[in-house]
């Protein structure tokens, strides 16, 4: 897979350059990291923080999404890698109006070690800080370990909702339960049919046959559930509802959103064409299906492949997710 | 034989070069059961920390404060994350103070493992640097002998690898690998057994 | 490069219908070949319809700029392939109310002698017709004949400013003049890095090698200008920049708009990589870059590659630029 | 001998068994130079015609229009349109007639010719179709007797073929192939050299 950069590790340093001279409305650097990405225009004071950290390699996730009525502030890593907890406490004070932070991301270990640290640095700044973590792969482990999964494309709606609930002016315990009830509500599943290439290392990060698809696996390429030929679209989005509802079954009268998501080279076409067994599935449980969301929302650079994610709403969080939003990549509203 | 800032730019020198030797080596390790950059992570820390080697004070809580800043700035990869507490929780114990009796270094190596577990919210037997921690001060407890302690700390580390080796991974990436992570190191605990080798002067 | 799709014969018929059921508050099916779309809230009566039509494998190209602000209708053809005579017919009879229609494409072969036959099939409805060509890919024909060359991602500056024109109850002839005008005013380049594949074709279109990239590259696979090893990002972006001014000179004080146009795979961190370039390029000049697009705009289904489409501006065009618009894939105000 | 439907029809289903045996021999000579869908448009228009063919009024224009509108359908590749434009051109002179005296025939070629010609904005001497059926035209103008006018098609339509495959593309997506197209058949005309000897009955 071939890619268009100078020197690899200039990709993120020039990729957060030419993202803020896009986007100088959007976004602008805070602190001197240069890794750090806050609101052009900060919230307004009062108003509960809302940030986020990870790798690059993922965009929107995580930086596009700072915006009015998502996130304050995000700190980014180099490809596929934690940010420092240095760089996750710029983020913090960036994203902190008075009232407090809450940390909304990924399980991932280094993450989760770097952004508690952050807090413990902030503790110094008197910054409250509040934490809840995204664990919506089900691929990445059973039921009964579901505290352990991964984080993936269901932080897109715990942003989305949790951003508009501070924007609402909510305080942090209340933009925290709501943020955790989102994540409680999501179920995420996908399946890679390409690598993708991390800059600094040149090569793919993993090798999988021309005819062959692997269910499940993560968004750094970490192993799923198995690997096979590549089916039709029919029976691929059948299995990955099937993994769905299997671990958060729907019910007559449930209303749902799902995002049918690319992981970056699978065209819009073909998750349409997985649209239509989504919508036929979800219906024929006797849910309703609320403002899906169809595209490149949670990407892996150039990986050829697809996730869906469930999200069982209640009025509070539909209407949250419903609330206006602007970021560069996204806007309700 | 006591330790002083300038014995310890020596130990950190010796663990630099090793982490340089051991590059790829580690970043395969990690390869096979994660992300591949343990290599990554322990080069640019340890080079980091060289960088301002020179500078460090005489206090070894202070050096040892800003060593652990330059392993959390060059690296949110879980390793850096957890040396860095490791680091810091030593320095704690050492502030102010300009050289250390080798006989306090069981207890501080305890110390560490106790915050780092504490960072990493991973139980002991997990198969992870953590293991290999509790192994090196276990066998060091008691002893009071600068080498002594080294021997312990270098053969303890090592062992502590081979025990583990046939067991399952329950913590961090390599959980995921599940039976797969049997018969193989974990990558933390080998860079582990790599920096006690160094510290120790026991490098083959 | 792997595929997510039921039947080849049916990408095409399953991608509309999923696109309309996860959007069916843009999109409907006008007609009974089920292959031309029209805005799911008609235009308001006396607005001139604007209608384009071409092959699908381009999204958000052709069919996802049906919406306020841009399009009434689309005729979409199989993947690559021009949709018949008698679609496009039914397209302009579903974007007209009652105050003419502008026919706004590209100029590919079989699109013009379609759309040619599509306005004599409407004549007996009496319907007038006017056409505007999109001729802005600079390497598929030196300046003398630039009236040969192909339309390729320009027409997203030309359905967004004749769509705003015509939102704002210019007649058709006024509609029309502004459209050419922007269509005269764009000049695009592409670079393709990877082939995609044609599902009823079911192999890559073409074959590039894997440190190999080409450069004017048309976004079906049509040659381009030369073909040779990859190189870094500043010089793709250099070159490209360097060929679209050829054409286009720039000066002091000239507003433009840039569109750095993703054809698929290449993810937006290295179209960001390229604004870099583009910017101090532009800026080099003596130019003002005004709402700089970066994105997938215009694709080739899952081709790795970029183009630029450079457009200048005057005030006129500028303000229909920058006015509302909304459909599935871009919002503006 | 004059032509009436059951003639027509005989044509016809020649001329969709010719398309389908040459089927991937046209994709291959459009995909040198284009992009490799003139037997799929060919094959396409001619199975919808014959879907229909039982059905085909006597009245020779009507049929011939019904023929120009399953093109129109059928596929929006230039060649089904120059196809539809040609074959309605044709119609629109046989309205109401159920005979056609083949004397007509160059006349009505060349008629067909200039409605492409029209919808293309090609020159002739572009190689392209319109080539073919400018010498198809020529060669048999004057002609009145069946079989010399289908010996005198079927050969004007090879050997133009060959005339011109030594000149550069200018028209469609062959001229961007420039000087690569030097040597090489135009698809179009290929395909009119197999339509014109199935029609003829000349097929080898
Ligand atoms: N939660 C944890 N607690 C203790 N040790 C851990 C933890 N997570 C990872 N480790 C150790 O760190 C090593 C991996 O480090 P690193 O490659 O930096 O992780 P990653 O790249 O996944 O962030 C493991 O081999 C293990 O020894
Ligand atoms: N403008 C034109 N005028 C006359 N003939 C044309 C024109 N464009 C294409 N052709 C003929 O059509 C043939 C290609 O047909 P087709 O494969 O259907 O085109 P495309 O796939 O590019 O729409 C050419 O070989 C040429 O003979
Ligand atoms: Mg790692
Ligand atoms: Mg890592
Ligand atoms: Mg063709
Ligand atoms: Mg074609």
């Amino acid at each position: 897979m071939k890619k268009i950069l100078n020197a690899p590790e200039a990709y993120v340093d020039e990729m957060l350059s030419g993202l803020i001279a896009a986007h100088p409305e959007y976004y602008r650097l805070h602190g001197e990291s240069g890794k750090v990405v806050a609101r052009a225009t900060p919230g307004k004071a009062g108003k509960v923080g809302i940030v986020t950290g990870g790798g690059s390699g993922h965009l929107p996730v995580f930086t596009g999404y700072v915006g009015t009525g998502l996130l304050d502030a995000c700190a980014i890593g180099d490809v596929f890698a934690s940010p420092s907890a240095e760089q996750m406490a710029d983020a913090i004070r960036a994203a902190d109006q008075g009232a407090g932070v809450l940390r909304l991301y990924g399980n991932y270990g280094g993450d989760v070690m770097n952004f508690d640290m952050a807090g413990d640095l902030v503790e110094f700044d008197d910054i409250a800080c509040t934490t809840v973590l995204l664990t919506d792969d089900v691929a990445s482990a059973p039921p009964a370990e579901a505290e352990k999964r991964r984080g993936v494309a269901g932080m897109v709606y715990a942003f989305k909702i949790a951003g508009a609930a501070a924007e609402e002016g909510r305080d942090l315990d209340a933009v925290t339960a709501v943020a955790q009830k989102a994540a409680d509500a999501c179920r995420s599943i996908g399946v890679a049919l390409s690598s993708c290439t991390v800059p600094q290392a040149g090569k793919p990060t993993f090798d999988i046959a021309d005819d062959e698809i692997e269910m499940g696996m993560g968004i750094h390429g970490e192993p799923g559930v198995w690997r096979g030929k590549l089916r039709t679209a029919d029976q691929i989005a059948g299995e990955m509802i099937d993994r769905l509802l299997a671990d958060m079954p729907l019910g007559q009268g449930d209303r749902v959103s799902i995002l049918v998501n690319s992981l970056g080279a699978t065209p819009p076409e073909e998750l349409y064409i997985l649209y239509n067994v989504v919508k036929a599935r979800l219906e024929g449980e006797g849910a309703t299906i609320v403002m899906p969301l169809v595209g490149r929302y949670a990407t892996s650079m150039e990986m050829a492949g697809v996730s869906f994610t469930l999200i069982k709403l209640d009025d509070e969080l539909e209407s949250l997710l419903k609330a206006p939003c602007d970021c560069a990549f996204w806007r309700v509203g | 034989m006591t330790i002083d800032i300038a014995a310890l730019r020596i130990g950190l020198a010796r663990v630099a070069a090793a982490m340089e030797r051991d590059f790829e080596e580690l970043n395969a390790a990690d390869g096979a059961l994660g992300d591949g950059d343990l290599g990554v992570t322990l080069t640019r820390g340890m080079r980091a920390i060289m960088a301002q080697a020179d500078d460090l004070p005489e206090d070894l809580g202070r050096a040892l404060l800003a060593c652990a800043q330059a392993f959390t700035k060059a690296s949110g990869s879980s390793y850096g994350t957890l040396m860095a507490t490791g680091l810091m929780a030593i320095a704690k114990e050492l502030k102010g103070e300009t050289t250390l009796d080798p006989a306090r270094i069981p207890d501080l190596v305890a110390k560490a493992r106790d915050q780092m577990q504490a960072r990493g919210k991973a139980d002991l037997g997990g198969k992870t640097v953590l293991d290999s921690l509790d192994a090196v001060a276990t066998a060091t407890a008691g002893k009071t002998d600068a080498s002594a302690l080294a021997d312990a700390a270098a053969t303890a580390a090592e062992t502590v690898l081979e025990t583990f080796r046939d067991k399952r991974a329950t913590v961090g990436r390599a959980r995921i690998f599940g039976d797969k992570s049997v018969g193989m190191d974990d990558p933390g605990m080998l860079a582990m057994a790599r920096i006690v080798r160094a510290l120790a002067a026991r490098d083959a």
